[in-house]
């Protein structure tokens, strides 16, 4: 069953502010792009060294040289700025990108985040998850609720090795938006059409839901 | 971080978020580069007990030397003052207190900060007595002096060209300590020639990228003549 | 260094100077700024047993891919593979032996050879297990991460645009690691689509001063064309 | 008396070969600046972040922002790039720099070099010296033989604190050019008119003559 993509987009788009810097990771985040209005004055940073890329529309010409850090052909909008590698990450460890988005094979109640490597399974290196996911001022991670195989991936505590600990914001999934509390995860917003029951079902971690506050999406 | 539609504002209003007591970086290698019309400022609202980290103390009755003189800086953090017979005239006196890197070193500690590094390993100036005392580290063999990152409250720093989000173009040798300042410090407030649209800059040749800039004050040419008669000599 | 007026030479000439077992710094991320032109020479030139650095294996069948491929990369450093199953496929067979750092360390460790430093201190990665071991220095009380500085025998970079004496300029993303890389060689081979006078570019824009270039190899934009059919997916 | 400037400029403009990168110390090194023939293709670097200064013309206009670091106006020569002053050093401590050539207040016979700080005299900073001193391949010196009141500058082991040890490759005065050898001060030229006696009377420092060898500028 594919989890519902579109919604994790929709909910994801409504925690960018006009004005922001934003880094959209590799996957489902990076489509945030086409989310982002022209009007916010949004300027979206990629690792790879561009402060203000957009998506290329269809028809117009590709710069060969402009990509992403995902490796998608992009384009620049007014106010950008092209730099190198060291300048990028300098960006990023001193907390001038306001926000960023990343998938995760795990989250846990405390906020730490596996999201880099699968021992004996998957291990393509750390690029630059690590410095986002310890550095920038806002971790929001945007992922399916479970695995193919229906395990929960919000977990009690990660048991893959961590990106960074403590370090996400909130957790946007098919099934719910969740905030990291010093008291656990609290629920924000449940699924249109989905029970409270059914998502403490669907989930290893223990929730803090209020339901006279909770919302839907 | 400052929206990026909220950083143009005025001289005033970006100088009095600067309070009594602040360590402040100051752009600029003698005149150019030094943000003249933001210290002007600075001198007029009256902050004092200053920390000021800059290359030199520019020259006797502009720049820094405007406030070292007014008697605001109880501090400077620099390389070289050898051009301001008054800041060492105050040093020597014990009215300042005068800390001394070498430049390279200098603008490493400020880079340093401003990669978001804790410090860094040199060899420059083992095996001579720089003033300062160092932690020494051995390494494969060697010691290596330990320089902790330099970080500032502020940074003010001068620009030739920008655009409104807070890009900023240098010109000539004008760049100098101001990029790296830019990055090191917790709230940089940059001034500038010439604020152009979004858009007017090419991106490649953006010095300093608008993510580290807080706010931006367009100044007149004039406000530099000072400087220029200083190097006129 | 090289003269000024003789670092124009030829691919076979300018590749011809590495010998078997050196260690390369290669720049690019992905396609953008990858030296194509020079790394096929190199493939067809025989050289083995390299140690490349690259921030990525670039992808199957194109750039460091084809050294990897047939062999003659003993071991990579580098920060991401996961576009090229090939180089995964060799890692896991222990067929290369690679060594991973978090994108923005191996930025800061090359570029800390390029600065001339022994190396730094970061709180990046402490609390997880990056997979090598790394000394740790207490330092007002926490403890950091100490990176040594990572040096190469030979950077080969791409530029875009650069003039005769080896002044480079990147265009787009295609700067990433390479202005870094030209720092930190003991010798820098630059490929370049466009070699213009000295005088032709404009000195506020040029991203790598010439003074870090040793030899200049002027390619048809044609040799990228491998590159660019990768990226368009 | 004053000594012979001319003579130490003319001298050290020889050291300089065709197509290097040369930095020029503050005072009579900077005045080398106008004796470089455009033909020569001399790159020079300033500290303050600059690769091709040249001075001005008088008739030229000057842009106020275009310093050399002893903060002379300048301008650029073809091939010139402008950048921070951490790429600058960065330049200088990766040995990127071919020759300098600095003023002294004391030399001596292993090389070391005393010029920034005469204790409760003299102390308006380091500025550059000391990296240059440390690392640029071939440090040049140029200087009076003797100070003001006629005592050597030359001396057996300097007295004043160090600018670095062991880093001068040649020293050129008014009186002599000698270079830093194993064996100790190795004298290279005479300056005309000056006998090997009245050489060695101006100078602490012990000096190997090779009569057959020593050459006059």
């Amino acid at each position: 069953m594919p989890y519902d993509q579109q919604r994790i987009l929709a909910r994801a788009a409504r925690e960018i502010e006009p004005g922001q810097i934003v880094n959209l990771g590799i996957g489902l985040p990076s489509q945030l792009f086409n989310y982002i209005p022209d009007e916010a004055q949004v300027l979206v940073h990629s690792e790879n060294g561009i402060l203000g890329g957009r998506p290329c529309h269809p028809d117009e010409a590709i710069d060969y040289d402009m990509i992403d850090a995902g490796g998608a052909y992009i384009t620049t909008c007014p106010g950008a700025s092209l730099f190198d590698s060291s300048m990028s990450f300098a960006m990023i460890r001193r907390g001038r990108v306001d926000v960023t988005f990343m998938g995760a094979f795990e989250v846990d109640e405390v906020g730490n985040l596996a999201n880099w490597k699968i021992p004996g399974k998957f291990s393509p290196g750390i690029g630059g998850a690590m410095e986002l996911a310890q550095k920038v001022r806002r971790l929001v991670i945007m992922c399916s609720h479970n695995d193919k195989h229906g395990n929960p991936k919000i977990l009690h505590r990660c048991r893959l090795p961590l990106t960074a600990p403590r370090c996400v914001s909130r957790i946007i999934t098919d099934k719910a938006v969740m905030d990291v509390t010093p008291q656990g995860l609290e629920v924000v917003d449940i699924a249109e059409g989905l029970s409270i029951e059914e998502l403490r079902a669907a989930t290893e971690a223990s929730l803090i839901i209020d339901a006279s506050r909770v919302g839907s999406y | 971080m400052t929206r990026l539609a909220q950083k143009l504002t005025t001289v005033e209003a970006a100088i009095a978020r600067i309070p009594s007591g602040a360590t402040l970086m100051v752009g600029g290698f003698g005149s150019p580069g030094t943000p003249f019309a933001l210290l002007d400022e600075l001198l007029a609202q009256g902050q004092d007990g200053l920390t000021l980290i800059k290359n030199d103390a520019n020259e006797p009755g502009i720049g820094i030397s405007r406030l070292i003189e007014a008697g605001r800086v109880s501090r400077l953090i620099t390389s070289h003052i050898g051009l301001n017979r008054v800041a060492i005239e105050e040093m020597n006196e014990g009215r300042l207190s005068v800390e001394i890197y070498p430049q390279g070193i200098l603008a490493e500690k400020i880079r340093c900060a401003g990669a978001g590094h804790y410090g860094f390993l040199t060899d420059i100036g083992l095996e001579t007595d720089i003033g300062m005392p160092r932690r020494e580290i051995e390494c494969e063999g060697r010691n290596w002096a330990l320089e902790p990152a330099l970080r500032a409250d502020f940074a003010l720093v001068h620009a030739g060209l920008s655009d409104r989000y807070g890009n900023l173009i240098y010109n000539g040798t004008a760049a100098n300590f101001n990029p790296l300042m830019a990055m090191a410090a917790d709230e940089v407030i940059a001034q500038s020639f010439q604020v152009e649209e979004p858009g007017a800059l090419s991106p490649t040749t953006v010095h300093t990228p608008c993510a580290f800039v807080s706010y931006l004050v367009q100044v007149p040419m004039s406000s530099s003549e000072q400087g220029r008669r200083a190097h006129a000599v």
